[in-house]
């Protein structure tokens, strides 16, 4: 793979600048680019990862295992519902725990409003970068009506931690599906003014269109994923190809396109944001009735706090949930989040720790677009890319 | 296709190999290769259908071996793309050496570099031999590896 | 004391020192920057500067600001050319306060009378940018280097097509001194005789003043401040105003010179020139808030795109818009 | 094409203009105005001293060691092994509510308090003792507006007040 031997060329005659981009930049992130520019032109860019490491994955080592629950949130702030369902998935498998069925639904709901609030974020992010203020403010505010159903339904804005091993641990509020529905009408008419404002908008299409063109075969070689990937053409989405939750009873499309530039990327983040909505609707259509919490442990409950369970509908864990064991063993999932895939790998060896944490993040997998895109375009194009990246350091360097 | 079916395809596009495969979970078809052939099974692989790595994992096993972990998948056959490919190559622990598969699947540039910065495991051929997520001045233990100790504070006061 | 007021109001003191000159042009500094954020918010979903004299909507916001420049610690970093680094954000606000003194604030209300006074004030406009890029060198940044690179770059794209349509108009009204001009505009104003040049005028103020999707040469999220990155306390002040300063005099100079300056004004309203000053006031205020809305509706070009617009597209409307004006003045002209 | 893209920057300048003179502003003015929060927010926690019965499970699951399980300052006469009660280090509570739902007396309970501010690091340690008195109130300047926060379809979010 010559071509990432060597990607910074410095020339001999201190013709290219070097310009440290990050991690003190208005537009940087987390992060130091390190880009080198030939007047306006930048010859080559190397991200420098690492500034926001917090070894999530040694941490894991020495914690229980519900306690990672929030430990695999923290790293990807906006997008908390996808860490925490792949590592509860993973646990499952590994427990041999099977979810019922209303709360299968409920994790898919969940995941849902977090999708849209975090590909609002993404849009946000990239409307300022590219200098639309407007953009920024319009997705970060509309951010607010789907966190507050998220908050509705699990009593925190962002850090939900709502999935557990077994379930999920509250059942929704009864005016709920109003509130849901209520919302999703006032997306859908807002994504007209989007579309007219911003989408359509000629400036907007001048930046985007054609800059960081990313073909199928280069997206499939170096493992892209998520929309990243869909807009390039390559029809992926765990949510189809490997199907959890209620995803198997859900009928939605995967939004591809075929341009694989920044534009595509930045349409079909808004396209997965109406067929969310499509999802979320179904959900709250086909919801069934009956526990949010597998039997095996809600048999383990002491008789007062199966009763409240039964009156509130809010799930009390029971004290093995302190010290949980898994049986020793590998097990491994994965699920679609808002920014891409989600892997992670759970080694165990029979503790109350896993032995071997691992997650892999979207965010890290397409660091190497920086590389790869940054390459022989202008330096206004930097943020243009990186914004429709819907890169998240924090997120890449865990 | 259903699993049988592609651990029956592994094993064929295997068979001059000294390999092992067998069937771990659903939809997770587990080969087991010794460092020497890895980069020819990789490359075996790839040939099925199997174009992208999304996970690379050492683990340390202290005193006894290390075991480098890649979890490959597909993007281009959809069918495949339902399972988790593992491929598993086992290191000696005064020796955790093995060769990059960056020439069989660029995707795992940043996943081998990153298990180079912080289990310390030497990727051969890999270009990269600087630090990734750690400070670029780091030095000592890799911190993944177990003898590197985290305190933990206990529950009382 | 009659005196004193009588003194103020010649023209040659009260244009340079109260309107357009120095109090008006820092009232409307005040104001101007705190419509933009007023506007933008309020396209944006939110309130904008509220809590200084919040009945007012925080229209003092601006004072507040005003004082936190003028009493941060004003930092000049250690390795910038101090002599460039302090004088010329001074240097490029006098000479973007400078071309008010050439506009007339009523008929026969001028500072200094010429029969090419909108050739003067076009010089002038052209002396700063090139402040803009000495101030950008001295910084010693790398990003106000890009910056300043970008503004020179700007500067060639904007000012051909700028001088042409302008002259398109003195071709149209055949003459050069803008007081004539407005005069010329008695009964039809020169936007609806010459449209044209009056969009491509509109444009190239959008991108001489550096307002979106024009914004090129400050562009926070590609080079944190273009060539005002290492600016603080006052000297930020400064140079943010001038730009400001720029956009006050444009506009001035658009509503003279296409919408018709004082008139619709009858002419027995017209002297003393005090109304006439305010309708110009006003339509300079419409062209000021046309630009600044523009903050809410386009993010910004990329400098290529931006130099393509102006050779491609508006330096052969602009010279296009010459040929319209000599048409008109053949069927018939003004 | 040329014509399309005129109309596009029409119709982009039209929807912005519309903007002007609408009024569905999403801002809460906090700290004039203050979120009626529901019964479920997980707030910071409230702890009933009487029935806790030092089963320590709280201070084993919380993922981020902000629950410890404390002595009493003054151990009773003759007490060989006294109880331990659990206390609260605010400074690194992220206010997951674990130990909300498996506190199996509802000693823990979560208020809906969230906006506290402290001088000191020391000040946000709570030992069983203050734990039990409950969290601190907020202080605002003036007493706030409560409103409820509801899902609207013109507005978003429409807050009313209580």
């Amino acid at each position: 793979m010559s071509e990432f031997v060597e990607t910074i060329s410095r020339s001999e005659d201190g013709r290219f600048l070097e310009l440290l981009i990050g991690p003190q930049h208005p537009a940087s992130g987390h992060m130091r680019l390190v880009a080198e520019v030939d007047g306006d032109v930048v010859v080559s860019l190397r991200p420098n990862l690492g500034y926001v490491h917090r070894s999530v994955e040694k941490i894991a080592e020495v914690k229980k295992f519900l306690q990672i629950i929030p430990l695999v949130e923290r790293p990807s702030l906006a997008d908390t519902t996808a860490n925490n369902l792949a590592y509860v998935l993973a646990l499952e498998r590994l427990l041999g725990v099977e979810p019922p069925p209303r709360a299968q639904y409920l994790r898919t709901l969940l995941a849902e409003i977090n999708r849209i609030h975090s590909h609002f974020y993404g849009i946000g992010i990239h409307g300022v970068m590219i200098g639309s203020s407007t953009a920024f403010m319009w997705a970060f505010g509309d951010r607010e009506p789907l966190i507050h159903l998220a908050q509705e339904l699990t009593g925190a804005r962002i850090t939900y931690s709502y999935i557990i091993p077994g379930g999920v641990r509250r059942d929704m509020p009864p005016d709920f599906p109003d509130k849901v529905e209520k919302v999703l009408r006032y997306i859908e008419r807002r994504l007209e003014d989007y579309d007219k404002l911003y989408v359509r908008n000629p400036v907007v299409r001048a930046r985007l269109e054609g800059v960081g063109v990313l073909k199928k075969e280069d997206a499939i070689r170096l493992g892209i994923t998520g929309p990243n990937l869909r807009a390039s053409g390559v029809p992926y989405d765990v949510r189809k190809a490997d199907p959890y939750c209620a995803y198997p009873d859900i009928d939605f499309n995967v939004i591809t396109r075929e341009e694989g530039d920044a534009m595509a990327r930045f349409l079909v983040r808004v396209g997965e944001i109406r067929e969310s909505m499509k999802i979320i609707r179904q959900v709250l259509k086909k919801m069934p009735d009956g526990p949010i919490f597998a039997e095996k442990y809600y048999k383990m409950l002491p008789p007062n706090l199966k009763k409240y369970y039964e009156e509130t509908k809010e799930v009390k864990f029971p004290g093995i949930f302190a010290n949980l064991r898994a049986p020793a063993g590998e097990s491994v999932a994965r699920v679609e989040g808002g920014r891409g895939e989600v892997v992670i790998y759970i080694v165990s060896k029979g503790g109350m720790n896993p032995y071997r944490f691992r997650i892999v993040t979207p965010s890290f997998r397409n660091a190497v677009l920086f590389e790869h895109l940054v390459r022989n375009v202008r330096v206004a194009d930097i943020p243009a890319i990186y914004g429709s990246l819907d890169y998240f350091p924090p997120e890449a360097d865990r | 296709m259903d699993l049988e079916e592609v651990v029956q395809r592994v094993k064929d596009a295997l068979s001059d190999l000294e390999v092992e495969v067998q069937e771990k979970g659903p939809n997770v078809v587990e080969v087991k290769v010794n460092r020497e052939n890895v980069i020819e099974a990789a490359r075996k692989l790839k040939g099925l259908g199997f174009d992208h790595v999304k996970s690379v994992t050492a683990i340390d096993y202290p005193n006894e071996r290390f075991e480098v972990v890649y979890h490959a998948s597909s993007y281009s056959n959809l069918e495949l793309a339902r399972f988790f490919l593992v491929l598993r190559v086992d290191l000696p622990y005064d020796d955790p050496k093995t060769p990059s598969l960056l020439e069989v699947w660029p995707s795992v540039l940043y996943l081998e570099h990153e298990q180079y910065d912080l289990m310390g495991i030497d990727f051969e051929g890999h270009p990269r031999k600087e630090r990734l997520l750690l400070p670029d001045d780091y030095e000592g233990i890799p911190p993944l590896r177990k003898e590197f100790k985290i305190k933990t504070e206990g529950i009382n006061a | 004391m009659m005196d004193l007021l009588d003194l103020i109001l010649q023209p040659w003191i009260f244009i340079p020192l109260i309107f357009p000159g120095l109090t008006t042009a820092f009232l409307v500094l005040l104001g101007i920057i705190w419509a933009e954020r007023k506007i933008a918010a309020k396209v944006q979903m939110r309130y904008g500067p509220l809590y200084v004299l919040k009945p007012l909507g925080g229209a003092i916001q601006m004072i507040a600001d005003l004082l936190r420049y003028l009493f941060a610690e004003p930092i000049i970093p250690k390795d910038v050319d101090k002599l460039t680094f302090i004088f010329a954000p001074l240097i490029l606000f006098g000479l973007s306060y400078l071309p008010t003194i050439v506009l007339p604030a009523g008929p026969g209300f001028t500072a200094i009378s010429s029969e090419m006074s909108l050739l003067i004030l076009l010089g002038l406009l052209t002396l700063s940018p090139v402040f803009t890029m000495i101030l950008a060198w001295g910084s010693n940044n790398k990003f106000s280097l890009i910056g300043g690179l970008r503004e020179g770059y700007l500067v060639t794209t904007y000012e051909i097509p700028l001088f042409l349509s302008a002259l398109s108009m003195a071709v149209l009204y055949g003459t050069l001194d803008i007081t004539a001009m407005v005069e010329a505009q008695k009964n039809v104003w020169g936007i609806f005789l010459n449209p044209l040049a009056a969009i491509v005028f509109l444009v190239l103020i959008l991108i001489s003043t550096s307002k979106f999707p024009f914004e090129i040469a400050e562009a926070e999220s590609e080079i944190v401040m273009g060539p005002f990155t290492e600016y603080s306390g006052i000297f930020y002040g400064l140079v943010m105003g001038a730009s400001y300063l720029k956009l006050y005099v444009l506009s001035l100079l658009y509503a003279l010179i296409f919408l018709g300056g004082w008139y619709p004004l009858p002419s027995f309203l017209q002297n003393p020139p005090f109304l006439a000053g305010i309708m110009v006031f006003v339509k300079g205020l419409v062209i000021m808030f046309i630009a600044i809305f523009m903050r809410a509706i386009y993010p910004r070009y990329r400098i290529d795109q931006a130099i393509q617009i102006g050779w491609h597209k508006l330096v052969p409307l602009a010279i296009l818009s010459i040929f319209l004006s000599l048409l008109v003045v053949y069927l018939g002209g003004v | 094409m040329a014509v399309e893209r005129v109309f596009d920057h029409l119709r982009a300048i039209a929807t912005g203009a519309k903007y002007l003179f609408l009024k569905p502003r999403l801002t809460l003015m906090y700290p004039d105005e203050v979120e009626d929060l529901p019964r479920g927010y997980r707030g910071m926690i409230t702890y009933n001293h009487e029935t806790c019965i030092s089963c320590s499970l709280c201070a084993m699951v919380c993922p981020a060691d902000a629950i410890k399980m404390y002595l009493p300052k003054e151990v009773p006469e003759g007490e060989k092994r006294p109880k331990r009660y659990p206390g609260i280090n605010y400074t690194r509570c992220i206010f997951c509510g674990f130990c909300v739902s498996i506190c199996p007396t509802f000693s823990l309970q979560h208020s809906t308090i969230h906006d506290v501010s402290f001088y000191t690091f020391e000040e946000q340690i709570f030992r069983p003792e203050e734990f039990a008195k409950g969290p601190p109130k907020p202080q605002y300047d003036k007493e706030p507006v409560k409103v409820r926060v509801i899902p609207d379809e013109e507005r978003g979010l429409r807050y009313e007040r209580v």
